[in-house]
């Protein structure tokens, strides 16, 4: 238990007996007695509320112990992971289970089959191609779509970095597509980019004749999704980049001034190291998103011209075909591939790291 | 006496007249930039007050006014307010009358749900954020670790575990379940952040009051807390934003009663067994739109202030 | 040459007005202090030189060319900033070397030219170091070596230290001083500590609410201080400055009334030309002679707090009225506290400044 | 404060909260609520407006249907979650009859057998659902004894037209010259249509904008046909399975499983040129067509904006083409049977796919509710609610209803309605049905965004079917 690990005991810890409101021992006896009782007694949603009740007595009392005894760390972060174990790493490891076990949900059949929904996801000659198939697209996908977020970020944190009159009003319009919904704007992109009524169409038919249809080839359906994911994202790379544009303090840019840097090394040298750490940050979180694309091609292509991604193709699996433990398997595998990048990222992040 | 002002420092991009400061030149530009970025957005706010009729029209009619003759009248349509009735209350069957779509209700739950879970959050991930700041435990960076990581797979896999605990202990449909859900996705990124505003404050002032005799819970709510409202209210906002849109698990988690707004706005998506419903879902986007906007506006200050995730600190 | 003149100068931030018509030329090899409280525009002033504030009216001119238009990079200048602006990605060398890069030099000459100016300023060991994990001192110095690498027109010091502590600042006083006048460029240095500019400027520029109230040697301000707040500006013990009432002049002597006594005060002839009514009287604490018999050349007041300074005892003496008057005596004049004293002030060094604040020497 | 009194406490919360969460669920005796997830469109809109307002229980209980209005795109993803996490939530479920065999298998899906034999006046009215109706909807194994839904609205594909297009002088004239044909303008005309008509039609009609249409210049560039091509469901294979059955072909049969196959079945000589007819006409339509997204809303969208002079289409999306808020087209409709293929006796072969939904009873509902559930199903397939139903929109597979002559009164394409019923067949039931159907509609995106021929794709299709359909069991 980590509560009891940090700091060692300021007072003695009460008798197993004795009634006090710190005594974790005697509560975790009387809960265990008491949940054991109910769940033999009473309905699951019954129980449940008696157990949950113990569960906070018992809380409570190591609360009471913890803060006594001077136990803080675990005090303060006990709540939140209570909460990310309940809502989270439960389900999490509860699926990390089932991808050992053969079961599809609407069929309600269970047996353990090993690693062999990994084996089936990653080599079967039926199921692997469309997976590795998803995958490489992912990670074009991640590639390309971060790359622009990154970019199209990048200038309009540095239109952004300077005050100016009205900064404010137009820095929200910027702001404005993340805040869409992924559905309604991507149903507004099939608009935009469609053949018929689409504006795209009409201003490029208009301009140069003929018939323009953006979605009909692979290039034009992943420039497609890619434009409207980077368009709704960009804004959040660019607030990262801002943040860190606007911490430069002022006087270096005018030191740079009268050492007459150029502009190219004064970002080399003066800029960049302060959004370093921020470009990889919005790098992080954004290919960690680009891993779970799916929304938006299932709007502007339903994966077709070979645009399917993972977690589309993961939907279709664990969801419509309701074949649970194999999409188990391959959101671990795609979970593990994010937490390799992950760890690049901390590796390549961490300036200790990349001078040694 | 004037000087001539080069092109390059009138719009901002070198100045004489303070390095930081730039002048309507600077704004001239970046609203053009900022105006086209926006189109697709303002598309849509427009398509929310066009009759039903145009939303397909062939050339697109663009504009409620034609801004003094500049948009060639094709283009222009008359505004109405009608779709935004029809958020609320519409005709559902052929020859019917208009009946209640429910709409204020999911406008009212995506708000409190949203709300409360970021609120939630913001409070259990505050006080853990301090933990893992000023007591670190042993591990202290798995832990954050992990934490992160539950940010990093698809929702799918863990709907069905979920589905089914909430079914067991019938959480499901319920305000309660959504909001501890949402508020336990957002506490990856409100530990993170919370705890890079906690390391970026100096401890000096918090020994100074421990010494004082100040006890440890005022410590935190009034040396600590106080400094980093820019942190708490930066994390709002970001927490809203990434909840407030969220699609999967109010879809399969709410029941009608708490059904949020992103779930039923599929109802312009394919309405009444057609297509799109074009202008219905311009209306309800752009209402969706507002409080999210407005709090995002007026807690703007702080967002840049927020993000740096203390990664600026040397 | 290497000069740098201001005329008229006056920058406004919207309404407010930080410098107002000033002027001021600062001479080849000269070095000039901007000298005034905090707020009276000095730092504006200079930053206007430097091309990082606009002037709103009046010119800027450096070695003979009206710079107005140009940005800081095209105006051939070195800046010492108040916080140092060391790049802090790059390390000493490297800051030090950042102004060479614009030169047509090679990659050689230009680390010869950072290995000479980092052991005029002792910087040697520290070269290869990040600005984080260096001492304020060497911070300054490095600060110091950015600026004189290269061989601009002029140079600019902004608080150059204000940073650092009383022995440190001392010592580097001296040591920029030493640099300084190896170099025959126009320098101003930005200071708020009269010592800074007493001890390093040929001459002194007194700011105060945007304008140039002084400009002269170390010597005149200080002798000659041209108005009651260069008076008061100048000087430690502060100068006393006493309201009077002037009756008239006789004998080279005025005939000053204030706290209930007449007092004859031997001052500079131009009083004489003076109409009667209210002045002001300053007299330096050191310009007095304590002497036993009260006459009417004498100024009786009673010691009330005695602080001695070392060399010397300062004294608070007490007017009958209450009016408090700084006096210095040297050490082994002893005083009492309660003690009456009845002080006679060297002509010399007492000066009478007009109702509108001026002094009356012509 | 001593631990007894803080479990006292915390009990006492924890109770007031779970109250407050779960709502009372406490019920009068008497009191029947019916829960229902539905999709949120007219029909079943109009079914929950008929029940609140004409629906008396005859036992004299206070009977409620508590409706669960799920978006369209979302319907199978709510459905199929609350089904499999066993939620045990809804009574009845309107269910696409291909997810029968899904649900059915997983034990979610109650069999009715034992209340229609119990009851005989239940029974009559069962059978009197159109035998093709009543396989698709109601039976699994397919086309069994084992009975389960009951029609919520039937659908059928029919030919949309537009008269002020198609009857035009000119375009009659010039249609008469170019095919020695005359261009089909009336519905008994529309019903007489082969798809090489229908191709035809889409030829002919293909104008640029500018070109005379109909006395008119065009106002913008115009198709002749439009019908469903898209990879999202099952937009595609609705429609390809007509023309395979209708040029002799099949697909993979499971009424004769485990001994049929599907190689040399679904990838036979007539199966592959049946696509490579589908796929010829897809030229004639508009430019969608070749993004592979021209699902069932979006042709239908075409057409109501004015876009091409015919559509084929579910009769489930018409009555917005009627309506002239949402449709440019209102005034000038024709409705007629979806084209057939001219049969070697000369008659025309007219095998279409059938679509809408049954709605079934699931396995949990109590025996209070189900005898409830059973008077609301039988006086929902009353004659009078059934005319009533089809008098708003909706379509009745009854055949005393749909063959009253009051029927083809209703809508303009009812009597399109009884003729096409005899010619409706379904695709497979079983359990596997989203793995065979996602297969299948990616190879068919494959060929209609022309990467890949028609015989590569049959080929593809056959041989995954056969590989699944034998891992399951159902190939021997």
């Amino acid at each position: 238990m980590q509560l009891m690990s940090t700091i060692r005991s300021a007072k003695t810890a009460p008798a197993l007996l004795e009634l006090s409101a710190d005594n974790w021992r005697l509560a975790v006896l009387v809960g265990l007695v008491v949940s054991a009782l109910a769940v033999v007694t009473l309905p699951a949603s019954g129980s449940f509320w008696v157990v949950g009740a113990m569960s906070a007595l018992v809380a409570a009392a190591f609360a009471v112990n913890a803060y006594r005894r001077r136990y803080y760390g675990g005090l303060l972060v006990a709540p939140a992971i209570a909460v990310l174990f309940v809502m989270n790493i439960f389900p999490l490891l509860w699926s990390l289970g089932l991808s050992f076990f053969a079961y599809q949900s609407n069929l309600q059949s269970i047996r353990f089959v090993g690693l062999n929904n990994y084996i089936k996801v990653l080599t079967d000659e039926v199921a692997a191609p469309g997976n590795w198939s998803a995958l490489i697209n992912t990670a074009m996908f991640a590639v390309c779509t971060v790359s622009a977020q990154m970019i199209v970020g990048f200038l309009l944190a540095m239109l952004f970095a300077k005050q100016f009159p009205l900064r404010k009003y137009l820095l929200i319009l910027v702001l404005t597509p993340m805040m869409l919904s992924v559905v309604a704007s991507g149903v507004f992109f099939t608009y935009y980019y469609d053949p018929t009524f689409g504006i795209l169409s009409y201003v490029i038919n208009s301009v140069a004749g003929g018939q323009f249809i953006v979605m009909d080839s692979k290039a034009g359906a992943v420039a497609g999704i890619v434009f409207a994911d980077a368009w709704m994202w960009s804004p959040f790379v660019m607030l990262l980049v801002l943040a860190g544009l606007v911490s430069v303090p002022k006087y270096l840019y005018e030191a740079a001034a009268i050492d007459r840097v150029s502009a190219w090394r004064r970002f080399w040298s003066i800029t960049f190291p302060y959004i370093r750490g921020l470009l990889m940050l919005a790098l992080l979180f954004r290919t960690i998103e680009a891993f779970k694309l799916a929304d938006l091609v299932i709007v502007l292509t339903k994966g077709g011209n070979d645009t399917m991604t993972i977690s589309y193709h993961l939907i279709r699996i664990a969801n419509e075909q309701n074949k649970t433990s194999e999409g188990a398997a391959i959101s671990y595998i795609i979970l593990f591939i994010v937490i390799v990048l992950t760890n690049l990222y901390l590796y390549v992040a961490n300036p200790k790291n990349r001078e040694a | 006496m004037t000087d001539r002002v080069s092109f390059w420092e009138w719009i901002g991009f070198r100045s004489v007249g303070g390095i930081a400061e730039a002048g309507w030149g600077r704004t001239l530009v970046v609203a053009v930039v900022s105006f086209i970025y926006f189109l697709p957005v303002l598309f849509i706010i427009f398509t929310a007050i066009k009759p039903q009729g145009l939303a397909l029209s062939v050339p697109p009619t663009l504009s409620p006014t034609s801004f003094f003759g500049l948009i060639p009248d094709q283009f222009v349509f008359t505004p109405t307010l009608d779709n935004f009735a029809s958020v609320f209350s519409r005709v559902m069957t052929a020859g019917g009358q208009p009946e209640s779509t429910g709409f204020d209700r999911f406008f009212f739950n995506s708000i409190v749900i949203a709300s409360a879970s970021v609120l939630l959050a913001l409070v259990i991930g505050t006080l853990a954020a301090y933990g893992f700041s000023r007591y670190p435990l042993k591990g202290n960076d798995t832990y954050l670790f992990v934490i992160l990581t539950t940010r990093m797979l698809p929702a799918i896999v863990v709907i069905i575990p979920v589905i089914l605990m909430f079914r067991a202990v019938g959480l499901s449909g319920s305000y309660l379940g959504i909001i501890m859900l949402y508020a336990a996705f957002n506490l990856a990124f409100t530990v993170w952040m919370m705890k890079s505003f906690f390391d970026e404050l100096s401890t000096d002032v918090e020994d100074a009051a421990r010494i004082d005799g100040s006890s440890e819970i005022k410590v935190f709510f009034k040396i600590c807390l106080p400094q980093v409202v820019a942190g708490l209210a930066a994390t709002f906002v970001f927490g809203l934003i990434l909840t407030w849109n969220e699609f999967l698990f109010a879809l399969l988690l709410t029941g009608p009663d708490t059904r949020t707004v992103p779930v039923a706005m599929n109802q312009a998506v394919s309405s009444g067994g057609r297509g799109t419903d074009w202008t219905l879902l311009a209306a309800i986007e752009t209402l969706f739109l507002v409080p999210v906007f407005l709090a995002t506006f007026f807690l703007q200050d702080h967002l840049l202030r927020g993000v740096t995730f203390g990664t600026v600190r040397k | 040459m290497s000069t740098i003149e201001i005329r008229d100068l006056t920058k406004k931030f919207g309404t407010f007005v930080a410098v107002k018509d000033a002027n001021l030329s600062v001479a080849a090899g000269e070095t000039v202090c901007l000298l005034g409280p905090s707020g009276c525009g000095k730092t504006t002033t200079l930053r206007t030189i430097a091309g990082l504030e606009r002037a709103t009216a009046g010119d800027v001119v450096i070695a003979g060319r009206r710079v107005n238009h140009l940005p800081p990079e095209k105006r051939d200048i070195a800046m010492v900033f108040q916080f140092y602006a060391l790049y802090p990605a790059l390390s000493v060398g490297r800051n030090i070397a950042m102004p060479l890069h614009r030169e047509a030099i090679g990659s050689a000459e230009v680390a010869a030219r950072v290995r000479k100016v980092a052991d005029i300023l002792h910087l040697r060991d520290i070269l290869d170091r990040l600005p984080g994990q260096i001492s304020e001192g060497e911070k300054q110095r490095a600060a110091v070596a950015r600026a004189i690498v290269r061989d601009p027109k002029c140079f600019l010091f902004d608080e150059p230290l204000s940073r650092l502590d009383v022995e440190l600042r001392h010592s580097m006083r001296g040591q920029i001083k030493a640099v300084l006048s190896n170099l025959t460029k126009a320098t101003v240095i930005v200071t708020h500590d009269q010592l800074e500019a007493l001890t390093m400027a040929d001459r002194i520029a007194i700011m105060r609410d945007g304008l140039i109230e002084q400009v002269g040697s170390p010597h005149e301000v200080f002798a000659k201080p041209a108005n009651v707040f260069v008076a008061s500006f100048i000087g430690t013990p502060q100068m006393n400055l006493i309201d009077a009432q002037f009756k008239g002049y006789g004998n080279g002597k005025a005939k000053v009334v204030f706290d209930e006594q007449d007092v004859d005060l031997s001052v500079h002839p131009a009083v004489a030309n003076l109409k009667t009514g209210r002045v002001t009287v300053g007299i330096r604490p050191r310009a007095f002679s304590v002497v036993s018999e009260d006459t009417r050349d004498t100024i009786d007041a009673m010691a009330e707090l005695i602080e001695p300074m070392g060399a010397e005892t300062l004294i608070h003496a007490r007017t009958k009225t209450g009016s408090d008057i700084r006096v210095v005596v040297p050490r082994d004049k002893r005083v009492k506290i309660g003690e009456a004293l009845h002080l006679v002030p060297d002509p010399a060094q007492t000066h009478v400044f007009a109702d509108d604040g001026k002094a009356v020497r012509a | 404060m001593t631990a007894t009194r803080e479990i006292n406490s915390i009990v006492m919360a924890a109770g007031l909260a779970a109250s407050l969460v779960l709502g009372t669920t406490f019920a009068f005796a008497g009191d029947v609520t019916l829960t229902m997830a539905v999709p949120d469109w007219p029909p079943t809109r109009i079914m929950k407006k008929f029940f609140d307002e004409q629906y008396k229980p005859k036992s004299g209980n206070t009977v409620k249907l508590q409706v669960d209005f799920i978006p369209w795109p979302d319907f199978y993803t709510r459905v199929n979650a609350s089904l499999t996490s066993g939620e045990k939530k809804y009574n009845f479920i309107v269910s696409d009859s291909q997810w029968l065999g899904a649900f059915v298998e997983g034990g979610y899906f109650r069999k009715i057998n034992d209340l229609l034999n119990a009851d005989p006046e239940f029974m009559k009215t069962f059978k009197d659902i159109h035998p093709n109706a009543l396989n698709s909807y109601s039976t699994y194994p397919h086309k069994s004894e084992n009975y389960y839904g009951f029609p919520q609205f039937p659908d059928v594909l029919v030919n949309f037209a537009r008269k002020d297009i198609i009857c035009h002088e000119a375009e009659q004239k010039n249609f008469m010259a170019k095919f020695n044909q005359k261009l089909p303008c009336t519905s008994e005309e529309l019903d007489a249509m082969t798809w090489d008509d229908f191709k035809n039609v889409g030829e002919f009609f293909r104008r640029k904008k500018g070109e005379m249409l109909a006395g008119k210049p065009a106002e913008d560039d115009f198709y002749g046909i439009a019908f469903q091509a898209g990879k999202s469901y099952d937009f595609s294979s609705m429609q390809i399975n007509g023309f395979i059955w209708q040029m002799g072909g099949d697909i993979w049969d499971e009424t004769q499983a485990p001994t049929s196959k599907a190689e040399g079945v679904v990838n036979s000589p007539a199966a592959v040129k049946a696509l490579e007819k589908y796929l010829s006409l897809i030229a004639y339509m508009p430019p969608l067509a070749k993004t592979g997204t021209m699902d069932i809303f979006k042709s239908d969208e075409l057409f109501r904006q004015g876009k091409v002079a015919m559509s084929v289409n579910w009769i489930g999306l018409a009555e917005a083409s009627l309506d002239p808020k949402t449709s440019r087209v209102s005034d000038n409709l024709v409705f007629g049977m979806m084209p057939g293929t001219k049969g070697a006796d000369g008659k025309l072969v007219r095998w279409s796919n059938i679509g809408g939904q049954p709605f079934v009873l699931t396995t949990w509902t109590t025996d209070a509710q189900i005898k409830e559930a059973v008077e609301f199903v039988k006086w929902w397939l009353s004659s009078n609610i059934q005319h009533q139903f089809a008098a708003a929109g909706g379509q009745s597979a009854i055949k005393s209803v749909y063959s009253d002559p009051k029927y083809v009164t209703y809508r303009p394409w009812n009597r399109a309605w009884a003729p096409s019923l005899d010619w409706q067949k379904d695709v497979w039931h079983v359990p596997q049905f989203f793995e065979l159907l996602t297969q299948q509609q990616d190879q068919y995106d494959l060929a209609i965004t022309g990467r890949q021929d028609a015989k590569t794709t049959q080929d593809n299709i056959a041989k995954f079917q056969q590989r699944l359909l034998k891992e399951v069991g159902l190939i021997q």
